[in-house]
C-alpha cells in the first residue's frame, strides 16, 4: 500500500512533468522539465527494482542527454536572441 | 499503476510531436516519448515484492522472487539508443539554426 | 484548433493502447508476472545449455555465465550482439555529429575561468573519472556497467570542459581509444569462432559468482565498451562545445 | 562452421578501423562491399547462435532460402551503387561502412529485439545520409519520424515479450499460432507502423519527398534500392511468417497498404521533376509489395521487388548525376537529353519499362506472377487496382521518356535546336554499371528461370507459390 501511495505521486509528477515539458513557451523550461521528468524516472526505476537502469538513466538520461541540450542552447543563444 | 502513468507519457511525447513547431522542443517531445517508452518496459518486469536482480551476500540464492532482468537489459540498450539520436537530432538542430536563423518550423516557411 | 485536432487523435491511439492491454489475456498485469513462463527464467538459473544446480553466491563456480548482476550477464553475455549494435548505434550518431561540426576548430567559452574553479574541478575530475572506471570494472557484481561508466569519464570531460578554458583534451586521442577499443571488442568475438566456433563464446573460464575476478570475458568487454562509450562521448561533446556551428 | 556472422562483422571492424585511417575509408568500404559479395558463395545455409547459447535464450542468425535472397540482393546492390557512385562517396565511407554492417545484420538476425538494434543502426546511417549536401532541415523531418517509428516498433515488441515471453522469431511464431490472433492485434499494429515508416509506406512516408528529392547520385540509389530493399524483405519476414494476421486487421493493412500503391502512383503521374516521379513510384511500388506479403503471395511480392529496386538504382543513379551536374532535374528543361548519351538513355528506358512490366524485361514476369497469385487467392479488387495504378505509370513513364528522348517540343517534328544545353558528363563507372544492370534486367526477363535456379535449383518453384518452400529453415530451433 505504502509502495502504491508513492508509485501514484510520482506519476502523477511524471505527467506534470511532461506536460509542461512539452507546452512551454520558452525551450529552456522544457529542457529544464525534461530533465526533471527523467530524474522522476530514475525513482520509478528504483521502485520497479532496476538499479542498473536507474545509475544508466541518471548519467544518461538526465545527465548527459541535459548537458547536451545546454549546450546547443546557450551556444546558440550567446550567438543571436532567441525566446 | 505505473505502468498506465507510462502509457499516458508516451502519448504526452506523441502529443507533443503533433503539436510544436520548434525543433528543439520536438526532440524535448521524442525524449518524454522514450522516457514513458522505457517505464513501460521495465514495467513488464515487474513482480510483486521481487528484488533486484542481482546477487549479493544477502540476497545469494537464484531461487529467490527476482523481477524479470531482460526487460532492463532491453531498456539499457533503449537508453543508449535515445541518447545518440538525441545527439544527433541536436547536431541537426543547430545546422538548421545556422541556415535560416530561427528554431522554429512556421519561420522557416515551407510545409513540415 | 490543431491542438484540438493533436488532442483528439492521441486520445484514440491511447483508448487503442489501454484497451488492448486490458483485453489480451495473455499481457500478465503489472506486477504478476510469472517469470517461469519467460525465457528469463533461464538466464536467472544460468542453465540455457542444460541443468544446473541451485546458483549460490560466493560458492556456485564455473557456471555457463559468470557475473552476480543477471542485467550485466544479459547485456555481456546472453545478448552481447545487441549491446554490440548499440555501441555500434553510439559509434555511427558519434560520428554523424563529427562529420557535420568536423570542419570547426574553436573552442567556445561559456565562463571566465578562474583559479577556484579549475583547482577545484581538477579534484572533481579526478574523482568522476575514478568512480567511473570503478563502475564499469565491477559491472559484473554491482549495479552499472560499461554504458553509465563510460558516460561518466564523459561528463567529467565535460566538466574540465567548462570548468578551464585552457583545457585541450587531444581529440585524436579519443578517436584513438575509440576505434582501438572497438575493434578489441569484435576481435574478442572473433576469438570465440577460432576457440570454439561460435562469435563472442565466452572462452575464459567463468569463475565464482561474486568474486572480482570471474565471469570469464564480461569485464574485460565491460572495461573495454567504457572506454569506448567514453570516448565516444567526449567526442561527441567536444564538438558541441565548438564554435562555428552557428553565425 | 557458419561463417554468415562475417557479413556483420568485417564491415563493422573496417568500420571501427576507419577511423584511424581516415584517408583509407572509401578503399576499406570497397574492399568490404567485395568481400560480402564473395562471403555469399560460400556462406551455408543454416542457423548460428552468437555466444553459443541455445535458441531461444541466445541470438541466432540465420540463413535460409528467403534471407539468402535478400542478401545476395542486397549486397549486390550495394557493391554496385558504391562503385558506380564512388566520387560522391567523399567523408561518409565509414557511415556506408556501418550502413552495411546494419542492412546485413537486419536481414539475418532471429531475434526480434535485435532486428530493432539493426534498424536504429540503419536508420541512424539513413539519417546521416540525408543530410549529405546540406539538406539538415528534411534529414531532420526523416529523423523525427524514424525515431517515433522505431519507438512504436519497441513498443510492439515489448508487449510481445510481455504476452510470450520470448523475444526469438520462431519461437515467438509457434506461441503466437496456439493463441487466438485478436490478441495480437495491438503489438502488429505498432510493429506494422514501425516498418512503414522505413518501407514509406502512406501516411507515415512524409520525409520521403524532402530526403529522395533533394538526394545525390549515392544517396538516393542507396535508400531507394538497398535500405527499401531491406526494409521490404525484413517486412515479408515479420508479416507473412512471424506475425498472422486476424482478418479484421488484415483488412485495415491492405487498405493501408492498397491506398499507398494508388495515391503514390496518382502523385507520381501529377509530378514534373524526374526525381519526385520516381520516389512517388517508389512509395507505390512498396505499397504494392507490402500488399502482396500482407496477402502471404511471397514469392511474388520477392520478385516484384527485386524488380523494382534494381529498376530504381538504375534510374535515381542517372537521375542523381544529372541533378548534380545541371542544378536540375525538371523534365521540361532536360529535354532531348538522352541524344547525347545513347548508353545512359538505353539503360534508362530498360529499367523504366521494366517497371512497368512490359514483355521481355524481368518485370513482366514479375508482373505475371503477382496477378496468377492473387488470382488464385480468389482475389479481384486488388488485382484491378494492380492494373489501373500500372496504366497511370505508364502514362508517366512513356511521358517522360518520349521528353527526354525527344529533342522536340511534344507533338512537333523533332528539331536539333530545342535540345537542352545543359552538360552531364558520366563517368565510364556508371556507363558500365547501368548498362550491367539493365542488360541483367532484359536477360532475367527472357529467362526467367535463371535468377530461381541458381538459387535454388528447384523449377517448381517457379509456378508454384508455395511459402513454405522459402521459408525452409526457421527461426533457427
Amino acid at each position: 500500500m505504502e509502495n502504491n501511495i508513492i508509485e501514484i505521486f510520482i506519476g502523477i509528477l511524471m505527467l506534470f512533468a511532461g506536460i509542461k515539458a512539452v507546452t512551454s513557451k520558452k525551450m529552456l523550461d522544457s529542457i529544464l522539465y525534461l530533465s526533471l521528468l527523467s530524474m522522476v524516472a530514475v525513482v520509478g526505476f528504483v521502485i520497479m527494482k532496476a538499479p542498473d537502469v536507474a545509475i544508466t538513466e541518471a548519467v544518461i538520461g538526465s545527465g548527459l542527454v541535459t548537458a547536451v541540450f545546454l549546450l546547443t542552447y546557450s551556444v546558440v543563444k550567446k550567438s543571436g536572441d532567441i525566446a | 499503476m505505473i505502468q498506465y502513468f507510462s502509457i499516458i507519457l508516451m502519448l504526452i511525447g506523441i502529443f507533443g510531436l503533433l503539436i510544436d513547431r520548434n525543433i528543439l522542443k520536438l526532440i524535448v517531445s521524442l525524449n518524454v516519448f522514450e522516457i514513458g517508452l522505457n517505464l513501460f518496459i521495465v514495467s513488464i518486469g515487474f513482480v510483486n515484492n521481487g528484488i533486484a536482480p542481482i546477487l549479493t551476500a544477502n540476497n545469494s540464492s537464484s531461487n529467490l522472487n527476482f523481477v524479470d532482468p531482460l526487460p532492463q537489459a532491453l531498456v539499457l540498450t533503449s537508453i543508449v539508443i535515445g541518447l545518440g539520436i538525441t545527439s544527433l537530432g541536436l547536431a541537426f538542430a543547430r545546422k538548421i539554426y545556422k541556415e535560416y536563423n530561427t528554431f522554429d518550423l512556421n519561420e522557416m516557411g515551407g510545409n513540415n | 484548433m490543431k491542438k484540438v485536432l493533436a488532442f483528439i487523435l492521441v486520445a484514440i491511439l491511447g483508448y487503442f493502447m489501454i484497451t488492448g492491454l486490458m483485453t489480451a489475456q495473455e499481457f500478465s498485469t503489472y506486477g504478476n508476472v510469472n517469470l517461469d513462463e519467460k525465457i528469463s527464467r533461464n538466464f536467472i538459473d544460468k542453465d540455457v545449455n542444460g541443468k544446473s544446480d541451485e546458483i549460490i553466491y560466493g560458492q556456485t563456480s564455473n557456471p555457463e555465465t559468470g557475473s552476480a548482476n543477471y542485467v550485466t550477464s544479459i547485456i555481456a553475455n546472453y545478448r552481447i550482439f545487441d549491446t554490440l549494435g548499440e555501441v555500434t548505434v553510439l559509434f555511427v550518431s558519434a560520428l554523424g555529429v563529427s562529420l557535420l561540426f568536423g570542419k570547426n576548430t574553436k573552442k567556445y567559452n561559456f565562463y571566465e575561468s578562474n583559479f577556484i574553479l579549475k583547482t577545484a574541478s581538477k579534484m572533481i575530475f579526478g574523482l568522476i573519472l575514478v568512480v567511473g572506471i570503478y563502475i564499469f570494472v565491477h559491472g559484473h557484481l554491482t549495479p552499472g556497467g560499461g554504458f553509465p561508466g563510460g558516460a561518466m569519464i564523459a561528463s567529467s570531460i565535460l566538466l574540465m570542459y567548462l570548468a578551464d578554458n585552457e583545457f585541450k583534451a587531444n581529440i585524436n586521442k579519443f578517436k584513438q581509444a575509440e576505434s582501438l577499443s572497438g575493434s578489441l571488442i569484435l576481435v574478442i568475438g572473433l576469438l570465440g569462432i577460432v576457440t570454439s566456433g561460435y562469435f563472442f563464446y565466452n572462452f575464459l573460464p567463468t569463475g565464482t559468482v561474486g568474486e572480482t575476478f570471474s565471469a570469464g570475458i564480461i569485464p574485460i568487454i565491460y572495461t573495454l565498451i567504457g572506454l569506448k562509450v567514453g570516448s565516444e562521448l567526449s567526442g561527441v561533446i567536444y564538438n558541441f562545445m565548438l564554435e562555428g556551428g552557428e553565425q | 562452421m557458419n561463417l554468415q556472422i562475417l557479413l556483420i562483422a568485417i564491415p563493422l571492424l573496417l568500420a571501427f578501423l576507419s577511423l584511424l585511417l581516415k584517408k583509407q575509408s572509401n578503399n576499406l568500404l570497397l574492399v568490404a562491399g567485395v568481400m560480402n559479395v564473395a562471403f555469399l558463395t560460400i556462406i551455408q545455409k543454416g542457423t548460428t547462435v552468437i555466444g553459443g547459447f541455445q535458441p531461444p535464450f541466445g541470438i541466432t542468425l540465420v540463413v535460409d532460402n528467403y534471407s539468402f535472397m535478400a542478401l545476395v540482393v542486397l549486397n549486390i546492390l550495394f557493391l554496385t551503387t558504391i562503385l558506380m557512385s564512388r566520387n560522391s562517396i567523399e567523408e561518409y565511407g565509414s557511415v556506408l561502412l556501418v550502413a552495411m554492417a546494419g542492412l546485413n545484420g537486419m536481414i539475418l538476425t532471429g531475434d526480434i529485439f535485435n532486428l530493432f538494434v539493426f534498424l536504429e543502426i540503419t536508420s541512424i546511417t539513413a539519417y546521416i545520409l540525408a543530410s549529405k549536401n546540406n539538406n539538415y532541415k528534411n534529414a531532420f523531418h526523416y529523423l523525427v519520424i524514424g525515431t517515433l517509428g522505431s519507438g512504436l516498433f519497441l513498443f510492439g515488441i515489448a508487449l510481445l515479450y510481455g504476452m510470450f515471453g520470448t523475444l526469438n522469431m520462431h519461437d515467438l511464431s509457434i506461441r503466437i499460432a496456439d493463441v487466438d490472433s485478436a490478441v495480437i492485434v495491438l503489438p502488429t499494429f505498432m510493429i506494422f507502423i514501425g516498418l512503414a515508416v522505413e518501407s514509406k509506406l502512406m501516411p507515415f512516408s512524409s520525409w520521403v519527398k524532402g530526403v529522395l528529392g533533394n538526394a545525390d547520385d549515392i544517396v538516393a540509389p542507396l535508400i531507394a534500392g538497398s535500405y527499401a530493399a531491406t526494409s521490404l524483405f525484413v517486412f515479408g519476414r515479420l508479416f507473412s511468417q512471424v506475425l498472422v494476421i486476424d482478418s479484421s486487421l488484415k483488412i485495415l493493412l491492405l487498405t493501408i497498404t492498397v491506398v499507398t500503391l494508388v495515391l503514390g502512383e496518382f502523385a507520381a503521374f501529377s509530378k514534373s521533376k524526374i526525381k519526385e516521379i520516381l520516389l512517388f513510384s517508389s512509395i507505390g511500388q512498396a505499397g504494392l509489395v507490402a500488399t502482396l506479403f500482407v496477402s502471404g503471395l511471397v514469392l511474388p511480392a520477392v520478385l516484384q521487388l527485386i524488380n523494382n529496386v534494381f529498376s530504381k538504382v538504375v534510374l535515381f543513379t542517372i537521375t542523381g548525376k544529372i541533378a548534380k551536374d545541371t542544378d536540375t532535374d525538371e523534365i521540361a528543361e532536360l529535354r532531348g537529353i538522352f541524344a547525347d548519351h545513347k548508353i545512359i538513355g538505353v539503360s534508362f528506358t530498360i529499367a523504366s519499362l521494366s517497371l512497368l512490366g512490359l514483355p521481355l524485361f524481368f518485370g513482366f514476369y514479375s508482373k505475371i506472377n503477382v496477378m496468377f497469385g492473387l488470382f488464385s487467392l480468389n482475389i479481384y479488387l486488388i488485382p484491378a487496382l494492380i492494373l489501373f495504378s500500372t496504366i497511370i505509370e505508364g502514362a508517366y513513364f512513356i511521358r517522360m521518356l518520349l521528353n527526354l528522348w525527344n529533342t522536340g517540343e511534344e507533338g512537333e517534328k523533332s528539331k536539333l535546336e530545342y535540345k537542352t544545353d545543359k552538360i552531364v558528363s558520366f563517368s565510364k563507372y556508371k556507363k558500365i554499371g547501368v548498362l550491367v544492370i539493365s542488360i541483367v534486367i532484359v536477360l532475367m526477363g527472357i529467362f526467367p528461370s535463371l535468377l530461381l535456379d541458381n538459387l535454388y535449383g528447384d523449377k517448381t518453384l517457379l509456378n508454384e507459390n508455395n511459402p513454405e518452400y522459402i521459408f525452409e529453415i526457421k527461426g533457427g530451433m
